[in-house]
């Protein structure tokens, strides 16, 4: 046999064995146990890293579900419940089914509706302007129409709408990570269930002064009237500080109460038409 | 002297990363920001110097005695690979938050170009033993340095308003294209 | 040489209209609108109720533990509501509205125009004296003074400086009542020092008041301990950190209070304000405020009731020009914009600036050409064009470790940035996260 | 899916029989290329031999001879034969002076001590601009250095007194060819003198 | 008027400088060094000055108008210093169309391809003329001997500038050989500008006007000038002390070549240099030794051009680690 | 319809230079001109299908920690017979590649590849996969290579059109950065 053939193959078996008895050895030493588990939960997540479920980013909630009795509580919003199924079945657990959410906004305060009483000459930032004053009407509550939370959308769900100058949350895109709730200094963008048709019906107003001032502030400011409490049969509505606050896990969308709103700061959106003045509410 | 001159070749005149092309995909993919580079650089010194150290044993006590020359590549490779490997065992025990940074980088390592282009070159520049590990610290200084000023440009142009098709890698590759071009002015030092 | 602060600092023009027009007593107004909160530290009680007839200088509202300040009623009349009001930022809080009736004081206040030098008081007196006198410090922070007379244990307090910089442009309140209330002034830095157990004060003064220099070094000269510096014009000199430094040559440790180097810093208006309390009785009802800008028809410093409507006040010095597009409460480069001019004045309320139109909206904003000035400027060492953009990027733990919570928001960064860029805006925002996320790293 | 455990057995046997296989395998190709290796590299010799000495029926590169030329340098000589009769001597000479290094160059030296032809083995020079000391990027080497006899025609560029233009914004490379081609002919007149 | 009130955070004033300004500030340092090149070179240097701010200002309109799609900015006058700074380091007999070629890769490749003003991470008017310098070197170095006022465009007869010649001759002849050939300008001449070279560089005393400028108008600080230039004339004092034979003297680093030209107008480029005083300190110091090393060391005679595109890659990490000294950072309460 | 995808998937889609970014060193290093990229591409596609090959085939019987070190000497063994053959073949491609070649094995494009792809579907899959990127690395080469040539030389394949000198810096390293820079910009503005 050529001499060239066995130099090469003793030489470079020999190499492999030391290689492999080397690694062995390291290998041994320096074990770390990782759940091979998180690496495969991590892969069926969107790997957004939005932050949704609360958690750093996807990894971490990867570990968090393996560490976790049960998914109570437990839940990746873009992903949905589709994404929490798979990670039930790679753990052999049971996934809680969550509501879909949508964010809504919260304040109808269009500047038709809500005078302008000074000019914003800052920075385009809702924090910033929020921490400086009121903002550019007399509504302290109410959307200052700068953006952030629009910065803050990571998947390209909202914009500024230019007339209104509010934001508009997309009916598609919005995943309902939370980002923008967050965003919001002041609070305005809620969470609240997708229900079908994407049907939405809430109190579009956080304002908490007393009715006459917030109505002199703007002109579907909800003014605490306790109107919409009476004549909701499921008891789903409740006034606290001058405001009213529609609780979505009782409204079964009768819509009494939109018509009964004296400033229509109850809006309804995507519901077929059904009286003229609705509709103008409903456009806010 | 002598050691001087290698160094300067190695770390300015022919930058492993800037004019060898050697380590590219570790150099764009780790220079993000400048604490991993400073943990690659770390970990490349560490593979590229052993290895080196190891492939001269065995080319000279192996390749050559047996004249299997071409066995090189493969050989090299091997020892290589294993080094990685045993580098990101042990990162993992020591240093879990590096090797979280380091992330898929690390088996990189192995199939950075640079460490096997170095003992390669080690080999075609008839180095002797001590020559072959200033050699290697030497080109994993030249890729730390490039690594490093990177990760600084990098985390320079995150807190600028980049042009968005020009976000990340293709604006590294400028930058590089432009510091390549200033590293030139070495050229005929050594 | 002048004394200054070495690191920092910038001159904008000093505008100060109202320098020689002397101190005019503006009249009672007919109502007068009292917030509860006018100080640092927490809002006071009520202790009056609607339909209740007040005196000047009756109390109406209650300090609530140690950091907070008495509040007094400033007119008298009958109390008309305790309700929300719109205070200068447009935020609704709690005020007490009083309707005047005559200007019926109460008796244990001394009206005379006498002035009193002998301090009778113990220390102890003249401390709780201050608290009940609702004396907080009126060169802008509101601190109330009490607590900042109060030397912690294990501190030591070995000079007492006296802030009669006024480096803001435009104000002249301070200068003004060194000029006319000299004497009381110093009287009322002698009782601080007492206050205080420490036998030096020091009286800083820029060198733009050479009356004021010349009037106070004469009236001092008189009293033990206490001397006059000129410093060189430059702000932010009037903070308490740079005067520090400019007269005691001593530098308070980042995140630290000045005791910590031995001084305690008081304005020359709280100087004035510990003497009518201590000497004269009389609580904190009114204050100096200056009342200027370009157009105005007559700038001028008022000595006015607190409560009183800044729109008074405008009406006082000739009444809001046509081309007003900004007023401004306090300094230029500190102040806040008012988004309309029927908020009262209160304790810290320094000087109203009108801006005609054409000089109230920023300049265009253009990218950061890296020229270091915000740095050259800045007076605590900071760098705002990184601070901006990493808050700008929501980047909090890069801001925190670049000491965003030194920042004392003076403004000469964004004053000075050749591309006008919102660098104090942006700076603000890193500034109160950054704090928030301490709270809450602490409350962990 | 059922992936080994990361036993010692098994690793020692996976790699082991990879190990195996691959150098089988290799050494198996290799003995299939060595003769063609070798052929393509006496080829490329032969080649630049033919280059640069006339035509001659022996194999020089069996009759080649080393030369020592000093500081522990030494050259490679061709000795190039017709019918017994030697016709040129190829030089296989170098210089490390060029813009980028090593430059390998064959010189080519008649019996008479006339350059007959120069030819570019390797080098790294810039392209566009040193490169042109390659026969095909440029005539710079034929019409400087063949046929040249360094006694009567200074085989030094300008700069340095020579003779040779220098290659437009190539004065380095230019000066350091002529130092190699100038380094075997000097030595082969040295040799011829000594023997 | 809108009656509304105008309402933004403090500060309410706002100081009078603006970009523009200290553009127009630099261009004013500038012209010293302009007059000296038109009466060395002639027209040329206003022909090849013109293409290149025209070309700059063109390629920068263009590509924020079209590729960019941003707000435009070229009334800021950055693309003009950018023109005029790449004008200021061409020679004079270079064909025009590498002078738009060079604006373009200026304007196009240093700075847009970055974002803009401000984004930069290297000197423009310097990326634009190492391009042109390494794709054409045959252009880039030769050189027009300065002869007056009226001399035609491209009809001057070249020579080498004196860092050329020296590096030509260096381990040949020894240095006092050396300066005193006949093509070798004496120290006057370097000083007025009586040598060849590019068309900026050439007069020490109108960049040394140029510099005083800046300076008054606080345009510039001392930091990095005076850094760059302690440093050379350190090591090529040293050098020169060490061997005085083999070495030329600091005064003829000095005044040669784009050292002064570098050190006042392109090191100091606010945007690719460090931001505190410390860091501008350490990147003067690392110009001044890059640019003995390549010009003593290296294949090329010149250093300046490279030398401040490396130190500007490193300004990131000086303005990382080198901040300002921060009040009440280190007390020291004597 | 699924493989069709698998196929087309490497030329844009996932192209391994201009989206992966693996293989980036010879990409930059050998593109001196079309020809070299192409050839270059066309060494690595055999070095990718094959070591594609034998990965799917033995993956199963690999412990996971030795895996590195046995795909690697897999694909050097397929490196080595191609520096081989080419070698004793076609020496004048050999001179040009040169130090390139034994770096096919540590071309990044084709251990990740082994990794991410072979090593986890069948045989099929990977041979198909693997001459999808490999043709996709060719295309990325070729196009790098014929942008710096005619940029640099003024010429295509080496048939010059444009007399006179190039931009000389296109043929040295900065050019390759920046060609590969600017197209990498372009082929994100394409994906858009
Ligand atoms: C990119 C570049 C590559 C160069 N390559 C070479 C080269 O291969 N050979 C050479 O002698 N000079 C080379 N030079 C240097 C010459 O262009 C340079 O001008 C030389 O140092 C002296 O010029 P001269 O040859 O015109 O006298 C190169 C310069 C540059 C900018
Ligand atoms: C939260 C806070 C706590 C303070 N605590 C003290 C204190 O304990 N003792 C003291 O003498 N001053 C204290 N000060 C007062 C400051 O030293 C300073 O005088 C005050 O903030 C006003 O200063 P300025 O106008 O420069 O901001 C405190 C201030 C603040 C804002
Ligand atoms: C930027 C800045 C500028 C200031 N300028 C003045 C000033 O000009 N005059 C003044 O009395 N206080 C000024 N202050 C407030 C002082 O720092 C300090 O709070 C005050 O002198 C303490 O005295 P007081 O408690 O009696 O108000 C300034 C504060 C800051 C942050
Ligand atoms: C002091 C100073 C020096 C400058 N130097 C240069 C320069 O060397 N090159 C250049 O292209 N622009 C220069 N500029 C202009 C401008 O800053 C430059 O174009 C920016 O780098 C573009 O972002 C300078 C500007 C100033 C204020
Ligand atoms: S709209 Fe809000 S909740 Fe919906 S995706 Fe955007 S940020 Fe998340
Ligand atoms: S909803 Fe909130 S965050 Fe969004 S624009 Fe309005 S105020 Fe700003
Ligand atoms: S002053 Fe303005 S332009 Fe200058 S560095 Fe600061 S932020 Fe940038
Ligand atoms: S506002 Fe803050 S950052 Fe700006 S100069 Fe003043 S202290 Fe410095
Ligand atoms: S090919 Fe990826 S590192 Fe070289």
């Amino acid at each position: 046999m050529n001499p060239t053939i066995v130099y090469t193959v003793a030489s470079l078996s020999s190499l492999g064995l030391i290689a492999a008895a080397i690694l062995y050895v390291f290998a041994q030493k320096f074990k770390v146990y990782e759940d091979p588990r998180i690496d495969e939960v991590q892969d069926i997540l969107p790997a957004a890293n939005c932050g949704g479920c609360g958690y750093a980013g996807c990894r971490n909630f990867a570990e968090a579900l393996v560490k976790a009795d049960s998914f109570d509580g437990l839940n990746c919003p873009p992903g949905g419940s589709e994404v929490m199924e798979q990670a039930a079945a790679i753990l052999g657990r049971e996934a809680v089914a969550a509501d879909p959410l949508i964010a809504v906004v919260r304040c109808g305060g269009t500047p038709d509706k809500r005078p302008l009483t000074s000019l914003y000459d800052g920075v385009s930032n809702c924090k910033i302007a929020n921490s400086l004053y009121t903002g550019e009407s007399d509504c302290g509550y109410g959307c200052l129409g700068l953006g952030d939370c629009v910065a803050s959308c990571q998947f390209d769900a909202m914009h500024m709408d230019n007339e209104s100058r509010m934001p508009v949350i997309s009916d598609t895109n919005c995943v309902a990570c939370g980002a923008c709730v967050k965003a919001c200094p002041r609070s305005i963008i809620e969470m609240r269930k997708k229900a079908k048709k994407d049907r939405k019906l809430f109190v579009s107003c956080v304002n908490r002064d007393k009715g006459a001032v917030a109505k002199k502030a703007c002109s579907v400011a909800c003014i605490g009237c306790s109107k919409c409490v009476k004549v909701c049969e499921y008891d789903a509505v409740k006034v606290e500080n001058f405001l009213s606050y529609i609780d979505y896990t009782k409204c079964v969308f009768c819509r009494k109460c939109v018509t009964e709103c004296p400033t229509n700061a109850i809006v309804e959106i995507n519901f077929p038409p059904r009286k003229v003045r609705n509709q103008e509410a409903a456009k806010a | 002297m002598e050691y001087i001159l290698i160094i300067i070749a190695a770390v300015f005149v022919n930058n492993i990363v800037l004019s060898q092309f050697l380590g590219i995909c570790p150099f764009i993919g780790v220079s993000a920001k400048v604490e991993t580079s400073v943990g690659m650089t770390g970990a490349v010194t560490f593979v590229m110097t052993i290895a080196t150290v190891v492939t001269y044993l065995i080319q000279h006590y192996i390749l050559n005695p047996f004249d299997i020359g071409y066995m090189q590549t493969i050989s090299f490779i091997l020892v290589i690979a294993s080094l990685v490997q045993l580098v990101e065992i042990m990162l993992k025990k020591v240093s879990p938050p590096l090797y979280q940074a380091l992330g898929i980088f690390l088996p990189l390592i192995t199939t950075n170009c640079a460490v096997l282009g170095a003992a390669m070159l080690a080999v075609q520049f008839e180095y002797n033993l001590i020559q072959s590990i200033v050699f290697a610290i030497a080109n994993s200084i030249g890729f730390g340095i490039a690594l490093i000023i990177f990760a600084g440009l990098r985390e320079h142009f995150d807190l600028l308003e980049v042009p968005a098709a020009m976000k990340g890698v293709p604006i590294s590759f400028v930058a590089a294209g432009l510091l390549a071009m200033a590293f030139m002015g070495f050229a005929g030092i050594a | 040489m002048l004394k200054t602060f070495p690191l920092g600092g910038v001159h904008p023009p000093e505008n100060k209209f109202s320098e020689s027009a002397p101190t005019e007593e503006l009249p009672v107004p007919a109502q007068v609108v009292i917030p509860i909160s006018q100080h640092i530290g927490a809002p006071s009680d009520p202790v009056v109720k609607r339909g209740d007839i007040v005196k000047v200088g009756q109390l109406i509202a209650e300090s609530k533990g140690f950091v907070s300040a008495n509040i007094h009623s400033s007119v008298s009349g009958k109390v008309a509501k305790i309700d929300g009001v719109t205070d200068s930022s447009g935020y609704r809080q709690t005020a007490i509205t009083i309707d005047a009736e005559g200007d019926e004081w109460l008796d244990s206040v001394d009206r005379s125009e006498q002035l009193t030098k002998e301090v009778k008081l113990s220390r102890e007196d003249i401390l709780s004296r201050c608290h009940e006198m609702g004396i907080v410090g009126l060169g802008g922070a509101t601190f109330p003074s009490h607590v900042k007379l109060s030397v912690p244990p294990g501190k030591q307090c070995d000079t007492l400086i006296i802030n009669g910089v006024e480096c803001e442009p435009y104000l002249t309140s301070d200068h003004r009542l060194m000029l006319e209330k000299g004497e009381e002034m110093v009287v009322g830095i002698s009782i601080l020092m007492k206050a205080l157990g420490v036998d030096k004060a020091m009286i800083g003064i820029e060198n733009n008041k050479p009356d004021a220099i010349e009037h106070i070094k004469k009236i001092s000269a008189a009293y033990k301990g206490i001397s006059v510096h000129s410093l060189k014009i430059k702000y932010p000199q009037g903070a308490e950190k740079q005067l520090i430094k400019a007269l005691l040559n001593r530098e308070v440790p980042s995140g630290m209070l000045p005791i910590e180097v031995g001084a305690v810093v008081h304005n020359v208006g709280t100087a004035f304000a510990v003497y009518e309390a201590v000497q004269k009785n009389k609580p904190l009802i009114d204050r100096i405020v200056t009342v200027t800008g370009k157009s105005l028809a007559n700038p001028g410093n008022y000595r006015v009731r607190i409560g009183t409507p800044v729109s008074a006040l405008i009406d006082a010095a000739g009444g809001t020009p046509e081309d007003t597009g900004k007023i401004v409460n306090g300094g230029p480069m500190m102040g806040k914009a008012l988004n309309k001019s029927d908020v009262p004045v209160v304790k810290g309320t320094s000087g109203i600036i009108l801006f005609p139109a054409s000089e109230s909206r920023r300049v265009r904003v253009t990218p950061c050409i890296r020229c270091s000035k915000c740095i050259t400027v800045c007076a605590m060492g900071l760098e705002p064009y990184l601070l901006m953009s990493l808050a700008e990027r929501d980047m909090y733990d890069i801001v925190e470790a670049n000491k965003v919570t030194d920042c004392m928001e003076c403004g000469s960064c964004s004053y000075i940035c050749p591309a006008g860029r919102p660098l104090l805006d942006y700076i603000r925002l890193g500034k109160s996260t950054v704090f928030s996320i301490i709270r809450e790293r602490n409350s962990k | 899916m059922a992936k080994k455990e990361s036993t010692l057995g098994n690793m020692l046997f996976a790699l082991f029989v990879i190990t195996f296989c691959a150098s089988l395998a290799l050494s198996m190709v290799y003995s299939l290329t060595k003769a063609p290796i070798a052929a393509a590299m006496m080829a490329r010799t032969n080649n630049a031999i033919m280059e640069v000495i006339p035509d001659f029926d022996n194999v020089p590169s069996e009759e080649a001879y080393q030369v020592s030329i000093g500081g522990g340098d030494t050259l490679i000589f061709y000795p190039g034969r017709k019918d017994g009769e030697l016709v040129g001597t190829a030089i296989e000479s170098f210089t490390r002076n060029g813009f980028s290094g090593l430059i390998k160059v064959m010189v080519g030296v008649m019996p008479d001590g006339t350059i007959h032809d120069v030819m570019t083995i390797s080098h790294a020079e810039t392209p566009g601009l040193g490169d042109k000391i390659e026969k095909r990027k440029s005539d710079w080497t034929t019409d400087w250095f063949s046929g040249r006899d360094p006694r009567d025609f200074n085989l030094a560029i300008r700069q340095d007194g020579g003779e040779v233009d220098a290659i437009t914004a190539s004065t380095i490379t230019s000066r350091a060819f002529s130092e190699a081609v100038m380094r075997a002919w000097d030595a082969y007149m040295n040799y011829k003198e000594s023997n | 008027m809108s009656n509304l009130l105008n309402v933004s955070p403090s500060p309410h004033v706002h100081g009078k400088e603006t970009t523009v300004n200290l553009m127009k500030g630099v261009l004013i340092a500038l012209a010293p060094a302009f007059v000296v090149t038109v009466l060395f070179f002639g027209y040329a240097a206003i022909i090849i000055t013109g293409v290149a701010v025209l070309s700059c200002v063109i390629f920068e309109y263009l590509i924020q108008r079209f590729i960019l799609r941003r707000e435009n900015s070229v009334n800021d006058l950055s693309a003009v210093v950018t023109g005029v700074l790449l004008a200021f380091c061409l020679p004079t007999n270079i064909p025009l169309w590498l002078v738009v070629l060079g604006s373009l890769v200026a304007i196009g490749m240093g700075k847009m391809t970055f974002g803009g003003l401000g984004c930069n991470p290297f000197n423009p008017a310097l990326v634009g003329r190492v391009f042109l310098f390494l794709s054409f070197p045959v252009q880039l170095t030769s050189w027009p001997k300065p002869k007056g006022f009226l001399t035609g465009y491209l009809d001057a007869n070249t020579g080498a500038t004196p860092l050329g010649i020296i590096k030509e001759n260096y381990g040949e002849l020894p240095v006092s050989e050396i300066m005193a050939m006949d093509q070798m300008p004496g120290y006057t001449d370097m000083f007025m500008g009586r040598m060849a070279g590019s068309l900026g560089e050439i007069g020490a005393l109108a960049l040394l006007i140029g510099m005083l400028y800046m300076l008054w108008k606080k345009i510039i600080t001392w930091h990095i000038p005076v850094s760059i230039i302690g440093t050379v004339i350190v090591i090529a004092g040293g050098l020169w002390l060490v061997n005085p034979s083999e070495n030329a003297d600091p005064l003829f680093h000095l005044l040669t070549g784009g050292l002064l030209l570098g050190a006042i107008f392109m090191a100091t480029d606010y945007v690719t240099s460090p931001m505190s005083s410390r860091g501008m300190i350490i990147y003067g110091i690392g110009i001044g030794l890059l640019t003995m090393v390549i010009r003593r060391y290296s294949a090329y005679p010149e250093g300046v051009q490279f030398a401040i595109l490396i130190m500007n890659s490193v300004t990131p990490l000086i303005n990382m680690y080198i901040k300002p000294k921060r009040f009440g950072e280190e007390v020291n309460n004597g | 319809m699924n493989q069709l995808n698998n196929f087309t998937k490497g030329f844009i889609r996932e192209n391994p230079v201009f989206i992966l970014f693996l293989g980036l060193c010879p990409a930059l290093g050998v593109t001196t001109t079309a020809i070299n990229g192409i050839g270059m591409g066309f060494a690595t596609t055999f070095v990718l299908i094959m070591s594609n090959i034998v990965i799917s085939l033995i993956k199963n019987f690999i412990p996971a920690n030795v895996r590195i070190p046995s795909f690697i000497v897999v694909i050097a063994s397929f490196v080595t017979i191609v520096e081989l053959t080419m070698a004793a073949f076609m020496p004048s491609l050999f001179d040009s590649l040169g130090l390139f070649i034994p770096l096919i094995v540590v071309n990044c494009l084709v251990l990740g590849r082994a990794e991410a792809f072979a090593s986890k579907n069948n045989l099929i899959t990977a041979v198909i996969d693997g001459l999808s990127m490999g043709l996709g690395f060719t295309l990325a080469l070729g196009l790098l290579g014929g942008v710096r040539e005619l940029f640099g030389d003024g010429s295509i394949l080496g048939w010059k059109f444009i007399q006179g000198d190039g931009m000389l810096i296109f043929i040295l390293s900065p050019g390759a950065f920046l060609a590969l820079g600017y197209l990498i910009m372009l082929s994100n503005k394409v994906k858009k």
